[in-house]
């Protein structure tokens, strides 16, 4: 079923809001007035409930199925947390009412930091950044603000290796950091040889993801952070897949100084086809001061929310976003956190891992797994050399599932492998499910070995649209609707 | 625990089909120093009715806006949203789906992110819009990178009417991407010679309207000015509903708008999550940050979206991308377009009007309190309010009255003398006629 | 997508709600304890979520499209109302915790009696009855109540014209009387003269739906109750379709003795897939009295909440039903109502019969309309023999609705046409949903009379089910899911 | 007008085309001395948030039972239900549904009536039962009235432990239709002699249990000797969650059970909507009232479920119907379906459980209060205590001091002196160790 545009159904005239008439004012605008229309439509609410409702069902989503994105830890959301967050008393605050209004919105994230820190072993967080990436730039920040403090903003590099998520490089070089790769093993982990072979007075940070986007824990972890550290360097960790490890490592006993958590991905705030995310930063000792403002503190039963940086904290880093952060996301993460408890937490990551490696040992003889049959964190990682001869792709694969029923795996990423597939399936997944996500994977590696090519060049079939042509959508980019000619005309009259 | 499907003998049976002795096994790669064996020292899992009762007790601690006459702006604004939008936003194709990686079964997310897009545009009367930012700051922080992208400067100038939340953003990331950020003085009256500090190296100036202290701007001169130097630009606003009833940016030659949305469908939540919205020319598309969705057909021919223009994004860029942002404010932009969407061009008109005649209505009341002075005189629905004494602790008596009566310049800018008895005072079409009363006669006890 | 039951998912071990371990207490259960197992499955939070809103797919709604159930006013269903129920102060309180502290429980339903005789032009309403069987049940007690106490136990006759829903004829004979029918006219509506015929010294009412359930309004409704009171009956009208005239006639005026009103269908409260109704019934004067308990009298600022049936008020029919009736469907009505104002439920009264007239008009040289081409009010009703000599039926032009996108019409119903069609669009389609959908009906007309047979004999092909073997559910129930037969087995183990 | 989609000028063209000159037009069958030209005399439109103020303010003057230390029970009860039952239920494709008359595109609604029904079943120990009724009051009288087809007798006997209201409203049935029901006297300690009331006129003896006084009755005794003179058992119960804890009727010999399914998945909301429960044995299922969803297959052989044995339905068989009931308490089920979905045989036992010792715990704690006494020997999570005083008035002080204590016997059953000193009062597993302490630090004050 089509659904057209808001554009093609409102009209200037409907409204699906009534206020009575504005009082009678001399208006104060100066000559700042608007005179021109806005052509913006309007719909009647019965209206727009059905646009929404009938393109919300054009998606697919967790509650649709797995959602099997590998790096993107898609798990279950708690229709709880979305209670919580709506409390007047969370969402109906404002950032900058009297602090003596607020005490329990403090409150609430002073409880979220003491358990992110306890679940790390650092010594301090940042709450305020707005997303995973905006972390990076945080905990990037603080170490470049460090380096400043000791006179050394001649570390310039920082090391990424090629299997990193591309927000890494991308952070690193936006604050004019050189990013030099780092080579891994075959099985995608990282040899701290190679890393000692590259540190040196040039050197400001590694970024490395632990787990890796290959599914598979650093094994050398410790080693490599100590190589890092007697460099004079720090280590940057992506906590993007900080949820395989929940309650069986502390980052901050591998040496990590800065890291960042994707609320959505460990601690289950709804993605949200996009957002919003929050990605608060822990930092070690020899980071924390540099923590932007604001910042909670706590000390003894005294919480505090610092919005500038007073008195002796000129090592702040300063502002990186208005207001406080992502206070909505807080509260479903907490609201996580006390669910869960520190025993589900930790089962929730040892569930995690079980399923991956269900997934891994139930399709390991029909598809092909870089590291063998060694077994994988939360994530399965196989390439496409089981496809060689068939014509059929890493992308043909991902349109066939989408046939079967399923939101396709994660494919083409991690680089550092060809045709990479990489799948998550999370602990929020039962035993049935993943048996018959096992069978349908089965079935399409058997297919595709047994040249029913058609099945995959023309998938998917039965999904609201065929494949879609994206160079044309780039090439000949239309970012906005625009009224037909005659439609246009008229508007001009 | 009820969020986790596998009893104690799925994981018995799957460990077996694993191959793996015990779970621990699994975690084998951690050395096993740091291998943690005691659970962390945190409370055990708790039941749904246990977690609404601890965070119902946090969330009576705060007081809602919704609970007192209220007139905080600065920035976040409490506007009434049909219960029909948290409605819509929570069905689970939306609230639980991922960026739209797969378009063949994301065409509900893209769609609206194109609905989005064109009334971002449409309201900003700008060409272009991109699919969020975080908030309205940090695309300001954006919007300068960007604008250092096209004219290849690295020199920027804000206005002193800039919020100075976005101002300490804008000039920390300039300060550690090595540019240059010119900020001028806290300018409550928009008297500020901007126009003095365009020169050619000048990569844009940076100008909100209506200002953090309530002025609406004449955009045109800087534009003018700015463009005949080759640079950009920039303006900005922190409350979208003002562009019901203002002349847009694009209209006055802006050449970047960016914004916050939250006014348009997303509530106040104590700051976050927020959605920024960012506008542009065309021709400037190819240095835009963040995601965009653009038209194209599928293998049949049918119309259908897609996320477009990835080359400039961390994911395929790296360390070549224009912005190193991933994850942006999808729920919130669904949100902001559904809203839209139900208020359409006669709501947004009517509702800005009625935000405009409450403020007015507000400033003629709190002038009738003696040794007060609204010192803005073109505004749209927030204003800057004198009163005889300390503006933060006037703020906090009149809580303790149960008004929240805006918020004291000192709170943005500390250690400004000058600046210590002037608050930022805003109203929407939530106010009433009672609100007004019992904030004039709250100041009123309050300054006497 | 098909989606396996409950049963066949869920175990008797798993469970979606924790709690903690209950205190330690010696019991005090008698010989009561249960010792046998229940069976019941169980699913864990994620697997529940996936499983209903997968359901949920299965089924159309308002929400996906028009919904024209002719009599069934499928109408918009505002979200706001949803968010009023839920207020702690209207969903989270007891029936029977003090009226003292459920002071606004009891102004809510004063205010809503209050728009209910304001629209009706009746002299009281009694609140209680669940939904509009319950209330037709209310109404012809207080008329046998009335009877009662005149004396006059021998009316035993109930005058009820076919074109009537079920429900009448099964109310009246549940408490005892006897069903007579009442003929119609070839346009449906009920002739005086006839009732005139049948009105004598045993007859108790007349049940009769204005406007009928042919979509015309009884055009001769006042000279009826004037029979029927000249008779020395009661006038019960079925408030079914009171939709269409809310605005813009009085009930009062019309000389009904009582009718009750479903909140569902003219104030909006959202069906549910089968429920919650309410049905409150206003009285006459002439019944007041024998309103059932409990009642909500106001008399000036004063509002009391009787739960039984104090001092003077013996008449009273007695009660219906446990507690103070349908609370939750109360907020929402009131919700609509102050919502639309008394200019808004006239406009859409008259929107509503706009609608239907537009569809008649744009329909009737396609299909037949047994009224001709006479306005209806809000619904329009066709028969089937346009569908002469095609082979085609009306429930193959409804199930090929369905492969259109559409939910169908009303079908079989009113019984007084052959092959009955009643199309009820409401006030909340626009015209541009109208003219879609009537675009799809002159096709299906047209490739009915060109012998596009298959189209429809193999409809529906694009729903989740094929036609459903109803005959076959009939001739062997099966009710209820049972363990096959080696489950069983271990069960009993 | 928000939710009207058609402008002025499209009821123009619209009229135009339907060729009436006036929207009066159309109602020209209304005779004109009746035809309404008035405005009703009511307020004007207004618009969400002015409703939300109105209704807003009404909802503030009740006092809500989460607020309080609350031991209200008598036949509706407060439980803990997980935020996904509401969030469910309000799907789009649940809540704005019509009955499933179409049963190909409503086969999400036929599959969790027919989950519903089986649940219903199991949870009752019967073979059978339907898709809901009303509530449990109405539910009881169908069960008499289904008696009475079944025996082809009609006098039925109300143990006196059955809730008055129900009691009452069979009673009222049973007057209207012309029935004998012979109601016992009230029953506060499950002492009568029902088995003397069975006679071979009788078609069916109705008991409760547990029964509104709290007491546990023993059913076995009763069905036998119905049985022996042609009698159906009819049992009833007011609290769904006793199931969990307490034999099932149908173990006990039940011929049909009848219930109030609130306490599953239902707020309180002053009273209903709420759902009534309603099995028996298959052999009389075609006697049955209300819809029944059945399986069966489509015409490619898939299963499927329509709604079923519709000839006993008031819409076929008009007035032979075997009730009159139409609409029921459809989202009503599906709210029980999941939550009992949720909690499964495991989390309903363990909830059962808290409850039962939570009113334990209760009942140790306020037989402490001087003058208190117990009744009720065995009880599920509700008992009834013996005050000295006027029960009403203790309850009304107790609601002053901000515990809401229970339901004192006479509002259910007014003039009856033997019966002013007695309260029901219930715990569930919302209760606290506080809550308990509050209540008895709070009855020891009123009584003192």
């Amino acid at each position: 079923i089509e659904e057209a545009l808001l554009f093609e159904i409102g009209r200037p005239e409907v409204t699906g809001v009534d206020l009575p008439e504005p009082p009678k004012v001399a208006k104060r605008l100066g000559r700042h007035e608007r005179k021109a229309p806005i052509n913006l439509p309007g719909l009647a609410e019965p209206e727009a409930v059905r646009h929404y409702v009938r393109l919300s069902r054009h998606n697919y989503s967790i509650d649709n199925g797995i959602f099997p994105l590998g790096s993107c830890t898609m798990k279950h959301n708690p229709r709880l947390n979305e209670k919580m967050a709506r409390l007047p008393g969370f969402g109906d605050v404002h950032p900058l009412q009297p602090q003596s209004t607020v005490p329990g919105a403090i409150e609430l994230i002073s409880e979220l930091s003491r358990w992110l820190i306890e679940l790390t072993g650092m010594q301090a967080v940042a709450m305020s950044p707005k997303a995973g990436a905006h972390g990076e730039l945080c905990g990037m920040m603080a170490i470049k603000a460090a380096l400043e403090a000791r006179g050394e903003e001649h570390r310039k590099v920082v090391l990424v290796p090629d299997s990193a998520h591309g927000t890494n490089p991308a952070t690193a070089a936006l604050i004019g950091f050189e990013v030099k790769p780092v080579p891994a093993r075959a099985d995608g982990t990282v040899d701290p040889e190679e890393v000692r072979k590259r540190v040196g007075p040039d050197v400001a940070a590694i970024m490395l993801t632990n787990p890796n986007t290959c599914g598979l824990f650093e094994r050398d972890v410790v080693e490599i952070a100590k190589a890092i550290h007697d460099a004079g360097a720090y280590f940057y960790a992506d906590g993007a897949n900080f949820n395989a490890i929940v309650g069986k490592a502390k980052v901050g006993d591998l040496g990590v100084d800065a890291m960042h958590i994707n609320l959505h991905k460990t601690f289950s705030t709804p993605h949200g086809g996009g957002g919003p995310g929050a990605g608060p930063v822990v930092l070690s000792e020899r980071l924390a001061a540099y923590a932007p403002r604001p910042l909670v503190v706590s000390d003894g039963g005294n919480v505090a929310l610092l919005e500038h940086a007073e008195g002796g904290a000129a090592e702040s880093l300063g502002r990186m976003t208005a207001f406080h952060g992502q206070m909505g996301m807080y509260v479903r993460a907490l609201s996580y956190m006390l669910s869960h408890g520190a025993d589900g937490l930790r089962q929730a990551s040892e569930d995690a891992v079980l399923n991956a490696n269900y997934i891994r040992a139930c399709l390991q003889d029909l598809y092909s797994a870089p590291a063998g049959d060694r077994p994988c964190m939360h994530e399965i990682l196989f390439d496409d050399s089981f496809l060689e001869g068939t014509g059929i792709t890493t992308l043909d694969i991902a349109k066939a599932m989408i046939d079967e029923g399923f939101h396709p795996m994660t494919v083409y990423f991690p680089l550092v492998v060809h045709g990479a597939m990489l799948i998550e399936p999370t602990e929020s997944e039962s035993r049935a499910s993943l048996d018959f996500f096992i069978a349908a994977m089965r079935d399409l590696a058997m297919a595709a070995k047994a040249g029913d090519t058609a099945r995959f060049k023309e998938a998917p079939r039965y999904a609201p649209r065929r494949r879609l042509d994206e160079t044309r959508a780039a090439r000949q980019p239309k970012l906005r609707w625009q009224a037909p000619e005659p439609m246009a005309a008229e508007a001009a009259e | 625990m009820r969020y986790l499907p596998l009893t104690p003998d799925d994981r018995t049976d799957m460990l077996r089909r694993v191959g793996a002795s015990s779970i621990d096994a699994l975690f084998a790669d951690i050395p096993a120093k740091v291998r943690q064996t005691e659970l962390p020292d945190l409370p055990r899992a708790k039941g749904e009715m246990e977690v609404e009762r601890i965070l119902g007790r946090m969330a009576g601690r705060n007081v809602s806006a919704s609970s007192v006459p209220f007139f905080v702006g600065a920035g976040a604004y409490k506007h009434h949203v049909p219960a029909s939008v948290d409605h819509l936003i929570q069905r689970s194709e939306f609230l639980t789906s991922y960026t739209p990686y797969q378009p063949e079964i994301a065409q509900g997310t893209l769609q609206y992110l194109y609905e989005f897009q064109t009334q971002v545009a449409l309201l900003t009367g700008m060409e272009v819009a991109n699919a969020s930012m975080y908030d309205g700051s940090t695309g300001t922080g954006e919007a300068v990178l960007m604008a250092h992208r096209v004219t290849k400067r690295r020199k920027a100038v804000l206005s002193g009417g800039l919020h100075p939340h976005y101002r300490d953003v804008v000039e920390t990331l300039g300060r550690f991407a090595g540019d240059s950020i010119k900020a001028m003085p806290a300018d409550v009256r928009g008297e500020e010679d901007i126009l003095g500090q365009i020169d050619d190296e000048t990569s844009c100036v940076v100008v909100q309207s209506p200002d953090v202290y309530g002025n609406l701007r004449d955009l045109r001169p800087i534009a003018e000015k700015a463009h005949a130097h080759g640079a950009l630009l920039v303006t900005v606003f922190t409350e979208a509903m003002s562009l019901g009833l203002v002349e847009s940016p694009g209209a006055q030659g802006a050449d970047i708008v960016v914004g916050e949305g939250q006014s348009i469908g997303n509530p106040l939540t104590f700051g976050g999550p927020y959605v920024g919205l960012f506008a542009t020319r065309e021709k400037f598309i190819r240095q835009m940050p963040g995601r965009l969705c653009g038209e194209t057909v599928d293998a049949e021919g049918k119309r259908g979206y897609v996320l477009t223009l990835s080359t400039r994004e961390q994911h395929i860029r790296r360390d070549k991308a224009t912005s190193n942002i991933c994850t942006n404010s999808g729920l919130c932009c669904l949100a902001f377009t559904i809203h839209l969407s139900l208020l359409g061009e006669k709501g947004l008109r009517r509702t800005a009007e009625t935000c405009h005649a409450n403020a007015v209505l507000l400033a003629d009341a709190l002038e009738q309190v003696p040794g007060v002075e609204v010192l803005t005189e073109a505004f749209f629905n927030e204003f800057t309010l004198k009163v005889p004494g300390n503006a933060a602790e006037v703020i906090e008596k009149l809580a303790e009255k149960g008004v929240l009566g805006g918020v004291p310049v000192s709170r943005l800018e500390p250690g400004r003398p000058e600046l210590e008895n002037l608050i930022l005072v805003a109203s929407t079409e939530i106010n009433t006629d009672d609100d007004r009363a019992a904030y004039a006669a709250a100041l009123k006890e309050v300054l006497a």
